[in-house]
């Protein structure tokens, strides 16, 4: 049997408010370092959309929670409490990276934490954090899957044939969508037949809804009834989670196919500021307070570059590792 | 020693294993409330019951996914193929996510799976339905690729590939089941990665695996009636390959062929006929020769598909190809 | 620009019995060959749906018209107005075969008669009749698809991505989901979390609905329908046509995951009774008028066996050929 | 001679093609109004509009399956893979319905599609997104597989492998669209199934085709400097490969290295190399040696990354082994 049901999680406005703005200013301050040539490859950022993985992953219990994302993993990854500097490091390439420098941007992971990645494939998430809620049922835990994913993985087979077994083996697990509007260059109605993903729930009987992405309270209250649901019904449900992206698909992508004026009017709904008026406006911040939050962002993450620049590459010998027990 | 059939030796690995260790379980189409669409997991479902034994939709890429995902949180699953021509589907996940997870973490999963089911092509069934794909897999670092052909061999391997951290693809055959061959009372595991000399001979050196090992054995057989004593190798594990013993033998031999019933092209068979080229060079009297598949669909027609498969005669034909008998 | 629609074809009863009876009596006769090993490998028959493909492929214009089916293709080969002997003679593996002997069962196709197939792989024939779609809208023709699959299909993801795909596209598509109660030995309760198939339209914002498949003319008039608006609106719609096989999945399936009581009920709603009655109420056909018909349809099936049995094997040859152009 | 990219070879071979047949249209993620993920199509979708240039959405197996139902009723599209890494996904629909459907029907459809995209690692990206896959293809008869390494063979065998009647699997390379190569301003195409030879010199055959074309060539400069004279046979095409290019320059050189960025295991670069073995046997000096990528995930780390490749460093080695140059 399952556990008794723990008390669903008060949000904590100033520790949400500290998360989102360590995402911020790491995410910034990647994108500097790959400018400098410090990182390379593909480098997906998360800026815009802080208060999707904050909310969401605060409202979880990480004992005996897990969290799944795909290759735009930076901030789910800082959400459930990694350090900066491994992340970094990865970033770097070097071998005290949380995947020893061969992962990269794509390939966060923490297996003490319950992260799980960071997948490059779009939707092969999906299944895979599925099967966690298999374990979790099998094993008669009482914990819960957070299973992230974005608007153009929606119509991968492999959400149809998750959501089915999910409902059908009754899995705790919540499938968030992340809907930053595109997908690389593409505005997610342009290749959709629906607009309203939450309805896609209706085709496995499960409890469906969209969320305001930009208010990390209403993600956080979403996704612990969710949560809720799933630890004390085994019922998964599907929130779609509208949210933005202030940056290019990747660092690479100039993102012309926006407008300035769409771009402008989101950051006007940034998350950060949305919380922080909040929190003003009832009078738990000050201006001072928010200035030294996010300094300490700041200076985290600056500690952090300086742990990835004087971090060691790995040795030759690690590209054999790993490949099997 | 009771004699049992292939599939009743997979059958008991999957119980002694179930009943060794709660967190195994088998998840596929049909291996349920069916027994299996092949019975090889008969009386599992009656035993260990809807938990451990799990019907699942057609849905082959999403449930070898769940599977990743339960194996990456400390489940110990065995996928079932209905057959491996319907593994395609699964591909993605079993080379992006199964084989490469612990990599790209680096190190920090381990990935206790099995995907098994058989694989080749049995008879009547047509090109989709007949295709002999350990290639795809074997293509692949961050796998196992296991390929038995005897019951014995079925068993301790079977056991321990479902004891083994990493994704083991564990090969089987339609008209294998049948097949009948000693298998100890007492527990046994045989080693993954080691092949076996299914036979001994000086004269040539035949190197196989899976469902060939019976046409290899009968032209054997037949050779020997002619005087020429054939070593059969059974690789048995495909990836990794068990290069020591294929280099021993072909060191005595000085002669290869390689039959494997897959297509010529990129195949396991034509990777073992390189390889003792390569590294036996000063050794070999001849050319390796490689009887495989042929290089079409499978038919339906019977006759042309009895053609389109690797044959006594053609196995045959070229040991003595390689023996310079003409 | 269409041409304008044609009218939609009325039902002619006497040709939709005709249809049924060859298709029953030709099944019967291949699992009477089976048994004397004429025939060999899988063998997946049609009895008790002969409504479905009938009812449906009556309503279409083959003309200009399509149809994709799976595995369990004879009724479908035979509703198109497919010869029984080329059929016959493939399942016996000759080289008069409609395949050349290479397809057997699975595989029987008649590019003529616009009939591709005939497909081994779950689900994987979806896609490909949604790419038939695209080939009509591309060319501006004003034929329609009929897209047909069974209850265990429609969980692949591929249904999910062709039909998204079909309404963003406006495809000239009807999917047909052949419920026959089982997937292999499985209800199709058991590995589905809706039992409301034609529910999931929704989630591509498609007309769905469930219809009486043991009803060849309730078929014949939901599939018009369907076929009217793919034709005129460019509209793909959902159907999921309830049915049922009266012999196991296929030729060696004892089928005993299910009642004798349950198969009992089941026959009395057969197809070809229950049209045979509706045309006697209607005085439209004689107890003699129906046993000509059955006379003819069991000639014409014992007709194809001795084609088959007298074709000749295909050469040798031709394991080399057909493989590329 | 006009010198152009690569991917302008592409571009032009597209463009020339849909131009001359309306059936030709172009499918695939971000193909139409972002020009391509890497910029293969721009202007296609300006030029030829909706109709004939489609975004899909993210569904791999989805869009190939509709490429292909369209190819069997008289279209002849082209399907980008935004890379192939990605195709994996619809391998399924691949081997199973476009290398099969005629076959299985007898001959009554031909497939006139084109998969394309670039394969291979491209840099810093990791395990998922670097893989040389040709050998997943090359295996199965039914296909054609295409993959050229020069601006003028990318143009020259895109536009025929648009034309050929028959599924053609078309790889490209992320860091060749860059490369840059003379392309006559008349048209031309090149006939598939031909190798052609990069280089010519009779000390040693190196056997090679895509991107490691770069490498092999720079390999080929440094041995001349040592005095060496290697012959480059490029494959440009996987399947059907030409056997009787490779034959006669090993006929010539008595020496063979084969050099393939994928993992060694069943890959092309394996083939060939038994190939070599087999078919010359008797003129082969040294044993045939395969320079393949390592037998591991792809790491994000540069150094790793370039140490998983092949390098010139390990082709002059490979060839000084064949040589019996320490
Ligand atoms: C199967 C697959 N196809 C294509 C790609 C290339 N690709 C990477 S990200 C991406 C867009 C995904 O969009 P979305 O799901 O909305 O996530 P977002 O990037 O917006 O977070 C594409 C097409 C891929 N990685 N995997
Ligand atoms: C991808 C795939 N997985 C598994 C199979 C094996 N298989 C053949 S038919 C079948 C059941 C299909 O059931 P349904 O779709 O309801 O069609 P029906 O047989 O009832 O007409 C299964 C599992 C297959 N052919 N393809
Ligand atoms: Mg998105
Ligand atoms: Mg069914």
């Amino acid at each position: 049997m399952k556990a008794p049901a723990r008390q669903a999680k008060e949000p904590d406005p100033l520790q949400l408010l500290k998360t989102m703005l360590l995402i911020r200013r790491f995410e910034e301050k990647a994108s500097q370092q790959y400018g400098l040539r410090k990182i390379s490859g593909f480098l997906h950022l998360y800026i815009g959309e802080e208060a999707v993985a904050t909310g969401a992953i605060a409202a979880a219990d990480l004992n005996r929670d897990y969290v799944v994302a795909a290759y735009r993993d930076h901030g789910h990854a800082l959400a459930v409490g990694m350090d900066p500097k491994p992340l970094m490091a990865e970033l770097f390439a070097k071998s005290t990276g949380c995947s020893r420098g061969k992962g990269g941007s794509m390939h966060f992971f923490d297996a003490d934490r319950h992260f799980l990645g960071g997948n490059g494939i779009v939707g092969a998430q999906i299944p895979v954090a599925t099967g966690v809620g298999l374990k979790l049922k099998y094993l008669d835990e009482d914990g819960v899957v957070l299973c992230f994913f974005g608007d153009g993985a929606i119509h991968q087979g492999a959400f149809h044939e998750s959501l089915n077994l999910a409902r059908l083996w009754n899995l705790p697990v919540v499938y968030i969508c992340e809907n930053n509007q595109y997908g690389m260059g593409t505005d997610f109605r342009r290749v959709s037949s629906i607009t309203d993903y939450s309805k896609m729930a209706g085709s496995y009987d499960l409890p469906g809804s969209q969320v305001d992405g930009m208010d990390v309270l209403a993600v956080h209250q979403a996704v612990s009834e969710a949560i809720g649901r799933a630890r004390r019904e085994a019922l998964p449900s599907l929130l779609e989670i509208k949210t933005y992206r202030y940056v290019g698909h990747s660092i690479s992508d100039p993102a012309t196919y926006r407008s300035k004026e769409e771009l402008q009017q989101h950051k006007q709904q940034d998350p950060i500021l949305i919380l922080k008026n909040h929190m003003q406006e009832e009078h738990t911040l000050s201006e001072d307070d928010f200035k030294k939050l996010d300094a300490e962002a700041k200076a985290a993450v600056q500690e952090a570059v300086a742990f990835a620049e004087s971090s060691p590459e790995p040795d030759l010998s690690t590209l054999y590792e790993d490949v099997l027990v | 020693m009771p004699t049992i059939s292939y599939r009743e030796a997979l059958r008991q690995a999957m119980d002694e294993e179930m009943a060794r260790d709660e967190r195994v379980l088998l998840i596929g189409e049909e291996v349920a409330q069916y027994n299996g669409a092949y019975k090889v997991s008969r009386g599992l479902w009656d035993k260990y019951g809807d938990r451990r034994v799990r019907d699942t939709p057609i849905t082959e890429g999403g449930f070898a996914g769940i599977g990743i995902g339960a194996a990456m949180t400390g489940l110990r699953p065995i996928v079932e193929f209905m057959t491996f021509n319907f593994s395609i589907q699964a591909l993605d996940q079993i080379i992006n996510n199964a084989a490469k997870m612990r990599y790209m973490s680096g190190g920090q999963f381990t990935l206790p799976i099995v995907f098994r089911g058989p694989n080749g092509p049995a008879a009547y069934l047509s090109s989709q339905h007949s295709q002999a794909l350990a290639a795809l897999f074997t293509h692949c670092p961050g796998l196992k690729v296991v390929h038995p052909a005897t019951p014995y061999d079925a068993k301790g391997l079977l056991k321990s590939a479902i004891r083994d951290d990493n994704p083991v693809i564990f090969m089987e055959g339609e008209l294998m089941y049948a097949w009948e061959g000693d298998v100890p009372e007492e527990e046994y595991t045989l080693p993954l990665g080691q092949a076996d000399l299914k036979r001994t001979g000086q004269d040539v050196s035949i190197i196989t695996f899976g469902k060939p090992l019976q046409t290899v054995t009968e032209a054997a057989a037949r050779l020997e009636a002619e005087g020429i004593a054939a070593e059969i190798v059974d690789l048995r594990t495909l990836r990794p390959l068990d290069q020591a013993t294929i280099r021993q033998s072909v060191q005595k031999t000085n002669r290869c062929v390689v039959v494997d019933e897959s297509w010529p092209m990129c195949s396991v068979g034509s990777h073992v006929a390189w390889l003792v080229s390569n590294q036996c060079f000063d050794l070999l009297d001849a050319p390796v020769e490689l009887v495989s598949g042929e290089d079409v669909p499978m038919p339906y027609n019977h006759t042309l598909e009895l053609a389109a498969l690797p044959s006594v005669e053609k196995v045959v034909q070229a040991v003595k190809a390689v023996l310079y008998l003409k």
